[in-house]
C-alpha cells in the first residue's frame, strides 16, 4: 500500500490509462499548461505532450460536446470540469447527447466518456460554486455516477470509469485532494463501478454515506462508539449504480439506517435509498429512514452560514440518535 | 391591431403583421454554377446517380408523407423536399471515409450515405428492421458503417459533436474529414460559437454547414439571427462560402474546393449553402408565415427537375431511359413501404437494449 | 364553470394577467406570429402587440437570461420553452441564475419570471423529447415547480405563478393542451401554489399524481372500485412546495400509498414522497409505499415499446394489490 | 519535452511551453487618448474625483489581499488591481441611472458605483453589515438603488442578464442603457454569441464590454479565443470599438461616445477594452504562464501612477493636496477594515432568508 493524496491517486489513474491505452486523452480548463486548476493533472502535459493533454477555452457546452463526438469515433475522452457547478452549462451534452446518443441510434454508436471534476461546495464560495450534482445525473437513464471518498475507491474507480464503454459521470471534491489515504499498489488496479464497501462494521445502525459525506459519517460513528453505539457505515462509492443489496442486508442486520446526502433534499441520493430501504426492508425496520442533507437552502458565502448549512457529524448523531429511539 | 408603428418593437415583424404588403424573399439564392458536369470532372454516370439519388430521396418522403398521412406511425416528420441537392452534391464531393453528420432533417442524408429505402422506411414505422431498430424514428436515422452519424434532435446539439468527429479525425491523423449539416435556425445556438471558436483555435479538418431554408420552423431567417448567416465566419477569421444550393453541381464544385482545402490545411470552414423547404416544418404546420407566391418562385428553381433536364438536353440519357429510372425508384419506395409494413415490431426486450454497449444496468427494474 | 381545453385555460390565464399588469410580457419560440407551436399563445400577439408578445431565436440559454435580466428590473416575463426537454440548454440560467440571484445578492434584486412549456414524453418523439423534469428542477432550492393536471387547476395556478415574487416552473403536456375541463369563472381566480387536492376520495388507498400521470390514477381507480376498492387521488399540482400534510393524512387514514411518477425512477417526485411518507407515518404503514414511474430507460420511439415504456393504468393497479396484499 | 514539432498539438502552445524564447505579448495596447481634461469635457473636480475613487479601488484591495494572507476571511478573492481606470471612466460617461453588471472581479465596480469601502469589506467578511448581508462574497457585491447589479460567478452567465437589463429599459421607455462587463475568457462562452444575435436583433439599448485582461486564469488570450476579441462583432454588424483601459481619460472619452449613441440609436455595441491584470487570477495562482518582464512592462502604464501625475503637471492639485487624499483613502479603508472586523456575523437564522422575495417555502425543513 503506499500512501497518496487524493488528487495523487487520481492523476495515477490517469497516467496509467493514457499510459495504457492511445486513445484516452484529456481535456478541459487549465489542465495542461497550469498543470490543472487543482494540480490534478500535474505533470501530464509534460509526459503526454499537447496533442492529448488540452487545455480548452470556458465553452463547457462546446467542450464536452467535442469530447462525445470524439468518443463516438472511438476516443476514450476524459474530459474535466473545473466544478461540476460549472458542468450546468453543458448539461445538454450530459443529458442529451452523451447518454441518449447510444440508444436513439439503435445501438450504432457508443460513447465512452468520463466527465470529472470537483462535485459539491468547497468552502465559502456561495450559492453558485456549491452545489452537489451527483443525484441530478443520477437520474438520467445511461450515466453512471461514481462518487468516491478516499484515494483508493478513487483510483480503482477511475481506472474503471475510463475503460467503461459508456458515458461516466466521476465526481470529486476540491476539499478532499489533499486527503491522503493508503491505496492499493496491485498493478493494474480496478474497481467495479456499482459496488457498495461496508468500511465500517456495527451492529446498531446503517449509515449509508460516499464522497464528503463519509468523513462526517465517520467522525460522527467514531463519537457514536465512544458512547457504545455501534455504527455501520457504508459507503456506496458509485451513486449509480447503486448498490442496494448491501445496503439492504446491512439494514436487515441492524434495523435502522440514516444517509448522508450532500444534495438539498428533495429527490437526493437519501430519498432515493430510503425510498428503496422503506419498500425492501420495510419488516426489518424499526424506525423511520432519516437523512441528514443540506437544507432547502443556498450555500451563503459567511462562515458561520455555511457551516450551518453543511451537514456535520452532530446533525448525522442526532440523526442516529432518532432512529435508535435515544 | 393597435397602432403597430408607435409600438415599441423587439423581434422584426414578419409577413402576417406586415400591412405595406411588401414581401421579402427569405433567402436570396447565388447563382447556380455555369459549369458542366465535364468542366467538374463529373463522369455521366455521376450524373445519372445524382439524378437518381435526388429523385429517390424525393419520393421516399412523398410516399413517407402519405403512410403517415394515413396514420401508419407517428412521431414527427420533417421532410427534405427542395434541399436534395445539397445532400447530393456533398456526398459525391466528400470521401466516403469523411464524417457526416445532421439534424432531424435526416432522410435525404441517410439515404444518400447507404441507408436502403426499406431499412429508412421500416424506421420511420419504428420496426426492428429500420435502421436505428426502431430506438429513434425519423430524426435519428444512422449509418454508421458509411460514417453516417445521424440524425439528431436538439437543434443545435449535435453541431460540437460534428467538431468531435474531426478532432478525432486529427488526432488519429488519418486525413478524414467532418461535416456538419444544421439549419438556419441553429444558428442562434450558442454552441456554435463555441465550436467555431475551438475549430478555428484547434484547426479542425471540419466543415459547418448551414442549410439556409428559409425558415426556422415558422420564423424567417430575417426575423431570428442578424445580417447574413455566412457573415457570422467573420467573426472568428474562418474560412466561409455562401451558394447555391438548389443545384447539385453547384454544390458540387463548392464543397469539393472545400474539402480539398480542409484537408491539406487543416483549418475549417463555415459555408452558407442557400435553399428551401417546399414543405411545412414537420407534419402539422399551417404555413401562414409565407406566401404561396414565394414557395412557387423557389420551386421553380427545383433541384431534380433541373438536374433532369440537364441530363435530357445534354443527350446524357434518352426520355425513356430516365422514365426507367423513374419507374425504378418508384418501385424501390413501393417495396420499402411493403418491407416497413410486413416488418416486426421490436420484441418488448428490445426496450431495454442499446443502452449500453458495456455492462448493462437498469436502476429499479421491476 | 365554463368548460376550457387546457390550452384555452392557460390562455386566458396568460391574458388575465397581460391584462392586469402591463409588466408581465411573453416570450419565446413561435408565440407571436406563428400563434405558438401548441397555440396556447394564439391570439395573444393581435391583442398585446410585439412589445409584449415576443418571437425568439433558438436560443434557449439566451433567452432565458434575458428573461432573468428583464425580471430583475421589475418585470414580469413569462418565458416560454417549446418543451422543458429543450430547457436543459437553459439550465444555467434557470439553477445558478434565477433561483440564486436573489440569495447571493443578499435580497437586492428579485427575480419574478414563470418559465413555462410542455413536459414530459408527448407521443414517439424519441430520447431527446421525452423527459419530465419536474422532479429535477425541485432539487435545488428557490424553485417552484408546478405541473397541473387539469385545465382549472392550470389557470388559477398561472395567474398565481405570474404574480409570485420568484421564479416558477410551470409545466404542462402537449398530449392534454387538448384536455377540456370546467374552470372556475371566478372574477380573478388563484389557487395557491403549494396546496395539494384531494380529487377522489377513498378509503383502501392513497395514490399521489399529478400532472399526466393523474389522469392514468383516475383511470386506475376507476377500474379498482368495480373491484370493490376505493383509491383516494391526491394530486399535489405543485411538486414544490410540496403539500406532505394532505398526503400524510390521507395516508394515515388509508394505510397505503402508490405514487405514480412520470419520471425516471432515480430521486424523482415518488422517492421524495415516499421517503416522507415511510418517516412522517412509518406507524400508520400497513405496507411499504410503491411507486409507479417510467423505467430507467431512455424513450424508444417505436410505438409498442413506447407503450411500455409509459406507466399505465394496469401498472397502477399492480402497484395497488401489492399494497394491499391482492 | 518529446519532440514537439511534429506532435499534434490542438490548443496553441504558450509562453511556458514555447522554446523559442519568443514571448508574445498577451494584449497590445491601443494608444490613449491625446486629449485633455478640457477636451473631454470633464471638470477639475472631475480629474481629482476620479483619482480618488480609483486610488480607494486600489487600496481597498490592496488591505484586502493583506487581510486575506492573515486569514481574516476565506473564499476567492479576485483583484481587479490594474484594472481602475475602466470602472471609474465608465462610471464617469454613464448616467447614474444606466445600469451595470459584471463578473466576480467586481469590487472596483462596486466600489465606484456607491457601495461603501466599509460595506464592501464587511462584505468580504462576511459579515451581516456586508453589501450582500454576508450572503455573497467577494463575488457578489452589489448596490441595486445605485443601479449596479452585482458581482456574477458563472463566467458568461451574466451577459444575457446584462442583456435584460437593457431589455427592460426599451420595454420601459426610460432613456436608460445598460453596461456588461466580463473577462475575455467570457468571450469564448456561446450565451455571448446568444446575446449578441439578440441584442442587434431586437435593438437593446446595451453595451458589452471585455474587459481584455491578457489572460483568463492562467491561459493567455491567444491561447483560448482566436483573432481579435472587437472582431466578434462583424459577425452581427454590430458597432464596435477597442480601446485603451489603462487610462481613465480614454475610457471615458470612448465610453461616453458609446453610451450617447446607445441612447440614441438604441442600437448595441461590442467593445474591447484592453488593460492587463497585475495579481493573479485569485489568491493562489503561481503565475507561471507569464514572465516579471510582461507584467513590469504593462505596469509602466499604470493608470493611478498616471491620472495622479497629470493632476500634478496641470497643477490641479499640488503635491501636498494629493498626499492629503491619499491619507483619507488610506485612512477610509483602514476604517473600513476596523469596520468590518467589530461588525456581527448574520444571525443563524439569515441562513434561511433571503431565498424568497414573496412567501418563503424551505422544503423539509427539520
Ligand atoms: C434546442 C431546441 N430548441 C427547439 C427545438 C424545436 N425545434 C425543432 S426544429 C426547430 C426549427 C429549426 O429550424 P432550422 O434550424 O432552420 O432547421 P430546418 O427545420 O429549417 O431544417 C425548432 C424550433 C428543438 N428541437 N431543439
Ligand atoms: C462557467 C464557468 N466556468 C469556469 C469558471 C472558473 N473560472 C472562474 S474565472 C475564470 C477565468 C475567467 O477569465 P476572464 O473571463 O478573462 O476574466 P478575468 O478573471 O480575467 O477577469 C474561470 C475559468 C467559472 N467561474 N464559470
Ligand atoms: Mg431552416
Ligand atoms: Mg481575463
Amino acid at each position: 500500500m503506499a500512501v497518496l493524496q487524493f488528487r495523487e491517486a487520481i492523476r495515477e489513474a490517469l497516467d496509467e490509462e493514457m499510459e495504457r491505452d492511445e486513445n484516452v486523452f484529456i481535456m478541459g480548463e487549465e489542465v495542461a499548461e497550469y498543470n490543472g486548476a487543482y494540480k490534478v493533472s500535474e505533470g501530464l502535459l509534460d509526459k503526454y505532450g499537447f496533442k492529448r493533454v488540452i487545455d480548452t477555452p470556458i465553452s463547457e457546452l462546446g467542450f464536452a460536446g467535442i469530447g462525445v463526438g470524439a468518443a463516438m469515433k472511438g476516443l476514450r475522452p476524459v474530459v474535466e470540469f473545473m466544478t461540476f457547478n460549472f458542468a450546468v452549462l453543458a448539461a445538454d451534452q450530459i443529458l442529451n447527447h452523451a447518454s441518449k446518443v447510444r440508444y436513439m441510434l439503435g445501438g450504432q454508436a457508443s460513447v465512452p466518456i468520463v466527465f470529472r471534476g470537483p462535485n459539491g461546495s468547497a468552502g465559502q464560495l456561495a450559492a453558485t460554486h456549491s452545489v452537489a450534482y451527483d443525484s441530478m445525473y443520477a437520474q438520467f437513464p445511461g450515466l453512471s455516477v461514481i462518487y468516491p471518498s478516499e484515494p483508493d475507491d478513487a483510483k480503482g474507480l477511475l481506472k474503471s470509469a475510463i475503460r467503461n464503454e459508456d458515458p461516466v459521470i466521476f465526481m470529486e471534491s476540491e476539499q478532499m485532494y489533499g486527503l491522503r489515504g493508503e491505496v492499493s499498489e496491485e498493478e493494474d488496479y480496478l474497481i467495479p463501478i456499482g459496488k457498495a464497501k461496508v468500511k465500517r462494521e456495527g451492529s446498531d445502525v446503517t449509515i449509508v454515506a460516499t464522497g464528503k459525506m463519509y468523513h462526517i459519517a465517520k467522525q460522527a460513528a467514531d463519537q457514536l462508539s465512544k458512547d457504545g453505539v455501534e455504527a455501520e457505515i457504508i459507503d456506496p462509492r458509485t451513486i449509480k449504480p447503486f448498490d442496494i443489496e448491501t445496503v439492504v442486508k446491512s439494514v436487515k442486520k441492524t434495523n435502522r439506517c440514516v444517509i448522508v446526502d450532500e444534495s438539498h433534499p428533495f429527490g437526493g441520493l437519501a430519498s432515493e435509498v430510503g425510498f428503496l430501504i422503506q419498500r425492501e426492508a420495510f419488516d426489518y425496520l424499526d424506525a423511520p429512514v432519516q437523512r441528514v442533507t443540506l437544507p432547502d437552502v443556498c450555500a451563503p458565502f459567511s462562515k458561520p452560514l455555511f457551516d450551518l448549512w453543511l451537514p456535520d457529524a452532530k446533525r448525522v448523531i442526532e440523526a442516529v440518535n432518532t432512529v435508535a429511539y435515544r | 391591431m393597435a397602432n403597430k408603428k408607435q409600438e415599441t418593437v423587439f423581434t422584426p415583424i414578419g409577413l402576417s403583421s406586415d400591412n405595406t404588403g411588401k414581401v421579402e424573399i427569405s433567402v436570396d439564392l447565388p447563382e447556380p454554377t455555369v459549369k458542366n458536369h465535364k468542366d467538374l470532372g463529373l463522369s455521366e454516370e455521376d450524373v445519372v446517380v445524382m439524378f437518381e439519388q435526388m429523385y429517390l430521396q424525393r419520393r421516399f418522403e412523398e410516399r413517407a408523407m402519405q403512410m403517415y398521412q394515413k396514420g401508419k406511425f407517428g412521431g414527427f416528420l420533417h421532410l427534405y423536399i427542395g434541399q436534395e441537392a445539397i445532400s447530393t452534391g456533398t456526398v459525391f464531393a466528400l470521401d466516403d471515409e469523411d464524417d457526416i453528420i445532421t439534424a432531424y432533417r435526416d432522410h435525404g442524408w441517410g439515404l444518400v450515405r447507404g441507408i436502403s429505402a426499406k431499412s429508412g422506411m421500416a424506421e420511420l414505422y419504428g420496426k426492428a428492421t429500420g435502421c436505428s431498430k426502431g430506438k429513434g424514428g425519423s430524426m435519428h436515422f444512422v449509418n454508421t458503417e458509411q460514417n453516417f452519424w445521424g440524425g439528431h434532435g436538439i437543434v443545435g446539439g449535435h453541431i460540437p459533436l460534428g467538431g468531435g468527429l474531426a478532432f478525432a479525425n486529427k488526432y488519429n491523423g488519418n486525413n478524414k474529414i467532418s461535416a456538419t449539416f444544421f439549419g438556419d435556425g441553429a444558428v442562434d445556438q450558442g454552441v456554435l460559437h463555441e465550436t467555431l471558436n475551438m475549430s478555428q483555435l484547434w484547426k479542425l479538418p471540419a466543415i459547418y454547414v448551414v442549410e439556409n431554408n428559409g425558415y426556422s420552423m415558422g420564423t424567417s431567417v430575417r426575423r431570428h439571427t442578424v445580417g447574413e448567416i455566412y457573415e457570422r465566419a467573420k467573426g472568428y477569421g474562418m474560412k466561409h462560402a455562401v451558394f447555391n444550393g438548389m443545384d447539385a453541381f453547384t454544390v458540387y464544385e463548392n464543397m469539393k474546393k472545400i474539402a480539398d482545402d480542409v484537408r491539406e490545411t487543416s483549418e475549417p470552414w463555415f459555408v452558407e449553402i442557400r435553399t428551401y423547404r417546399y414543405r411545412g416544418h414537420s407534419m402539422s404546420d399551417p404555413q401562414k408565415y409565407r406566401t404561396k407566391d414565394e414557395l412557387e418562385a423557389y420551386q421553380k428553381n427545383d433541384p431534380i427537375e433541373r438536374i433532369k433536364k440537364y441530363i435530357l438536353e445534354e443527350k446524357i440519357l434518352t426520355n425513356d431511359e430516365v422514365d426507367e429510372i423513374i419507374q425504378r425508384v418508384e418501385q424501390e419506395v413501393l417495396d420499402a413501404v411493403d418491407f416497413a409494413e410486413e416488418s416486426p415490431f421490436p420484441e418488448p426486450e428490445a426496450l431495454y437494449e442499446d443502452m449500453f454497449a458495456g455492462t448493462p444496468f437498469i436502476h429499479d427494474k421491476q
